[in-house]
């Protein structure tokens, strides 16, 4: 484990999370959330976590960004706050 | 093959849910009398499982052969082996209400849905119950959760999937708590089976991590179980919930929970950690008294039936706790005796407002004038349990109330004391509203109100009929014969005094 | 969805090896990273990849979504039965050494496990496909 | 100063996770718009997840992976892994049952946000 590398990738992840939830659309919102999920991916397999790091890849990353954007389609892009 | 009972009791239904789903598709009659043998056979194997114990000491079975600090184990014992027949029995009498209640309610191609649901549901409240590893009991709530969820959203009314909404992320924040608090312990014991939480923990009872994992898992399941200032998702899910998932969720998931809040405090933690190291009985007393009697007031104030059953349900929680807080043996008789008198009371008060939904397609109080002379059987039942909530004599909820007030008695707590019996004054205020509007108010039917009920209303149909008359008895039953059953209770009592 | 020649010559490109990752995934799971549910969620991503790039009523009606339904049903009937038979080999539930003593054949269990490492993936697949076709669908509209 | 860099180097995972864990809650709680509260929510869950594969994880340990005959290594606690791929199928199947209920909300009351649904519930 390298912790400066470590610290790096926790910080933006921070960074990651507090625009998924400023940003008035939506669309970008889901898309910050998927680069999250793959900040977190790396952060894992750093912290030889090689299993979660693979599952979060593939379902935080993949299914659930893919989820979001379906369901952004579906209802409204804009967001009040 | 009763020594593979525990693990059949929960992989028998998941199949029997995929099962529902195949054949439903080809045909959904089929459905209903699947769902009803599997519930029959858990059923069967609860009662047995409970002579098993009874007879034999506690039951171990390790999946897939792994001895516990490696394996998940399946433990039954005195107390969940208390809880596990009603839980089953109250997903049977369900089981039974909910044909019609669902053709009525839910649209008919989400019917398969709603069964399998419902079965898995009932899987993962009887996971949640025989586990005896802290995780899986997190596993199995979800699983339960995220039935749940999906149970109340599929009632026609569009309300239903806000309040399925709110409960999801409430229930998710509870999820999060306990995984969090699990954690914690797993950080201080290096274990995840609850008796060896329980043997390891003394050792580090004055680490942070302890007392955290202890706030964070009480926390948890206080959102669970809906004690009072965390209640908020409750009333709009068993609102608009269907008639036979709110029956279900009010009865046994909160039951369940609260097995789980119980199970969590005494076995893992034990008394002598939340009586002694830290303090929290009189701040656990001081809220649940808060709880009684707020959910009371709540519940007088409401104009729905339903509504106001559900707030009930806050009031009667707060019973439960109120054993959890004064600790003492009379005191937790009284609180496992209430886990099931309020399961059998409740199923049938809201099996009434189910029918009256049913019937009337309303339960709004104004719309329900007179209708004890249309439906007299529905309201009698209703008295009936009724009659057991607000704790009159021969009645269960007489006895757990009765059992409760010795206890906060003996323990010296005589405001407290007093607070129960003022929970009992305000369960009148609330029963008798629907009492008066049933059976002493003159039918609004001819006063040209926006809702006529039709010529058409008349007695339920016997398939509802007869779970909550039944159910509406046991009251009666249980709380005239509750010297037999307390040699179930005290055994269940006297183990989770004990400690693991 | 309009025509978009290069999204769809590039999945028609990286489906098969998404999907062969994903079967790897799965029966490499006992002995390295990865396993039944990762595997499974790979193997419906390269159907999602199709839903985005041919849009959801082309492969659904490939796919069938009964069959879908028939899929996790059939996952977790191997994840069960292997169970059941652990059982009546005189062991408890997933203990998979019971039936490896009772047929006699060494290593034994590393098969069971990959099998029932395969009804997992199948289920996880199936459901995750059914999930996200629920969400995405949308009077044949695709996102 | 050298204890407490110390302390700083063997805890900051723990002290990110609960920041991200506080972020999460905030939006769960406060954002208006329920697509955000579900955003809140995966934040939120994955910051629980961070917090135990921090102490999952060991100083000079490797990934337990099955390792040839005769190597001999420290591996990283497995179990918090094997409870955290459970807790991220919950997490997913939370987030797709709340995603479809939004979008049902959405279909029935043409909003997507807490204050303007409450407005159309109380007019119904």
């Amino acid at each position: 484990m390298i912790w400066d590398l470590d610290f790096a990738l926790l910080l933006f992840m921070i960074i990651c999370a507090i625009a998924a939830i400023t940003v008035r659309d939506l669309l970008h919102a889901a898309v910050i959330l998927a680069a999250y999920s793959l900040i977190m991916t790396v952060l894992w397999s750093e912290m030889n976590a090689v299993d979660v790091a693979f599952t979060e890849a593939v379902v935080g990353a993949g299914v659930t960004t893919v989820l979001f954007i379906a369901a952004i389609a579906r209802t409204e892009r804009s967001s009040s706050d | 093959m009763i020594e593979h009972l525990p693990v059949l009791l929960v992989t028998v239904p998941i199949v029997a849910a995929l099962l529902i789903l195949l054949l439903g598709w080809h045909d959904s009659r089929f459905c209903y009398p699947l769902t009803l043998a599997t519930i029959l056979f858990q059923f069967a194997g609860g009662i047995a499982l409970l002579i098993e114990v009874m007879r034999e000491g506690t039951i171990h079975y390790y999946l897939g052969g792994w001895a516990p600090p490696l394996g998940i184990e399946f433990v039954i014992d005195t107390f969940n082996g208390y809880i596990l027949p009603i839980v089953l029995l109250l997903a049977l009498a369900t089981a039974v209400y909910a044909r019609r209640s669902v053709e009525k309610e839910i649209k008919p191609e989400k019917i398969v849905s709603f069964y399998v649901l419902f079965q898995l549901l009932v899987t993962g409240l009887v996971g949640m119950t025989i586990t005896g590893d802290i995780f899986n009991l997190y596993v199995f709530l979800e699983i339960s959760s995220i039935a749940a969820y999906t149970l109340i959203a599929s009632s026609r009314k569009p309300r239903a999937y806000v309040a399925a909404l709110n409960y999801l992320v409430l229930g998710s924040i509870a999820g999060g708590f306990v995984l969090l608090g699990i954690g914690n312990l797993y950080v201080a014991t290096g274990t995840l089976n609850m008796a060896d939480l329980a043997r390891l923990l003394p050792a580090s009872y004055g680490l942070a991590t302890v007392h955290t994992a202890f706030l964070l898992l009480v926390i948890g399941f206080s959102i669970k179980v809906a004690l009072f200032p965390l209640h908020l998702w409750l009333p709009d899910a068993y609102t608009e919930a269907p008639s036979a998932v709110t029956v279900l969720i009010s009865t046994v998931m909160a039951k369940v929970s609260v097995y789980a809040m119980f199970r969590v405090i005494f076995s893992v933690f034990t008394t002598a950690y939340f009586v002694e190291t830290v303090p929290v009985t009189e701040l656990i007393l001081f809220i649940a008294a808060v709880a009684i009697v707020a959910g009371a007031v709540l519940a007088i104030a409401q104009e729905d039936l339903k509504r106001m059953l559900a707030y009930s349900s806050v009031s009667q929680v707060g019973y439960i706790v109120f054993a959890l807080g004064v600790a003492n043996q009379i005191a937790l008789e009284g609180g496992l005796l209430h886990i099931l008198g309020h399961a059998v009371m409740k199923g049938c008060l809201f099996m009434v407002a189910g029918v009256i939904i049913y019937r009337l397609g309303t339960s709004s109080f104004s719309d329900l004038k007179g209708v004890a002379a249309t439906m007299p059987v529905t309201c009698a039942a209703f008295a009936l349990a009724g009659a057991s909530m607000i704790g009159v004599p021969p009645t269960i909820g007489f006895a757990s109330k009765y059992y409760l007030v010795l206890g906060a008695l003996e323990a010296g707590h005589w405001v407290y004391a007093a607070v129960l019996l003022a929970g009992s004054l305000l369960a009148v205020g609330y029963i008798w509203r629907f009492i008066e509007v049933a059976y002493f108010s003159a039918s609004s039917h001819h006063e040209g109100g926006d809702h006529h009920p039709a010529p058409g209303v008349r007695e339920a149909p016997l398939s509802m009929l007869v779970p909550m008359v039944i159910l509406s008895i046991l009251c009666l039953v249980l709380g005239i014969f509750v010297d037999p059953l307390m040699k179930i209770v005290a055994p269940a009592v006297s183990l989770l005094l004990g400690g693991a | 969805m309009r025509e978009n020649v290069v999204i769809r010559t590039i999945s028609r490109i990286s489906v098969p090896f998404i999907q062969v990752f994903a079967l790897y995934v799965i029966v490499h799971g006992a002995v390295g990273a990865g396993g039944g549910f990762q595997g499974g969620v790979a193997f419906a991503a390269s159907f999602i990849l199709m839903f985005i790039a041919f849009g959801l009523s082309g492969v659904e009606k490939r796919l069938g979504k009964k069959w879908l339904m028939v899929y996790s049903i059939i996952g977790i009937a191997i994840y069960a039965g292997i169970g059941f038979l652990c059982l009546a080999a005189g062991g408890n539930y997933l203990e998979y050494g019971a039936i490896e003593s009772a047929v006699g054949v060494a290593h034994l269990h590393g098969y069971l496990i990959d099998a029932v490492e395969m009804g997992i993936g199948i289920t996880v697949m199936a459901v995750m496909v059914s999930i996200i076709s629920d969400v995405m669908d949308r009077d044949g509209e695709s996102p | 100063m050298e204890a407490v860099l110390e302390a700083f180097l063997s805890h900051y995972n723990y002290g990110m996770a609960i920041i991200l864990m506080m972020i999460g809650l905030y939006a769960l709680i406060a954002k208006q718009n329920l697509v955000k509260k579900l955003i809140g929510l995966n934040i939120f869950q994955t910051a629980i997840f961070l917090f135990y594969i921090s102490f999952a994880d060991v100083e000079g340990g490797i990934a337990p992976i099955y390792l040839p005959e005769g190597m001999e290594a420290i591996y990283v606690n497995p179990l918090p892994h094997v409870l955290i791929l459970t807790a991220i199928v919950v997490g997913v199947s939370v987030t797709a049952v709340g995603l479809s209920l939004i979008v049902r909300i959405y279909e029935e009351y043409g909003v997507i946000d807490e204050a303007g649904l409450l407005k159309m519930v109380k007019r119904r």
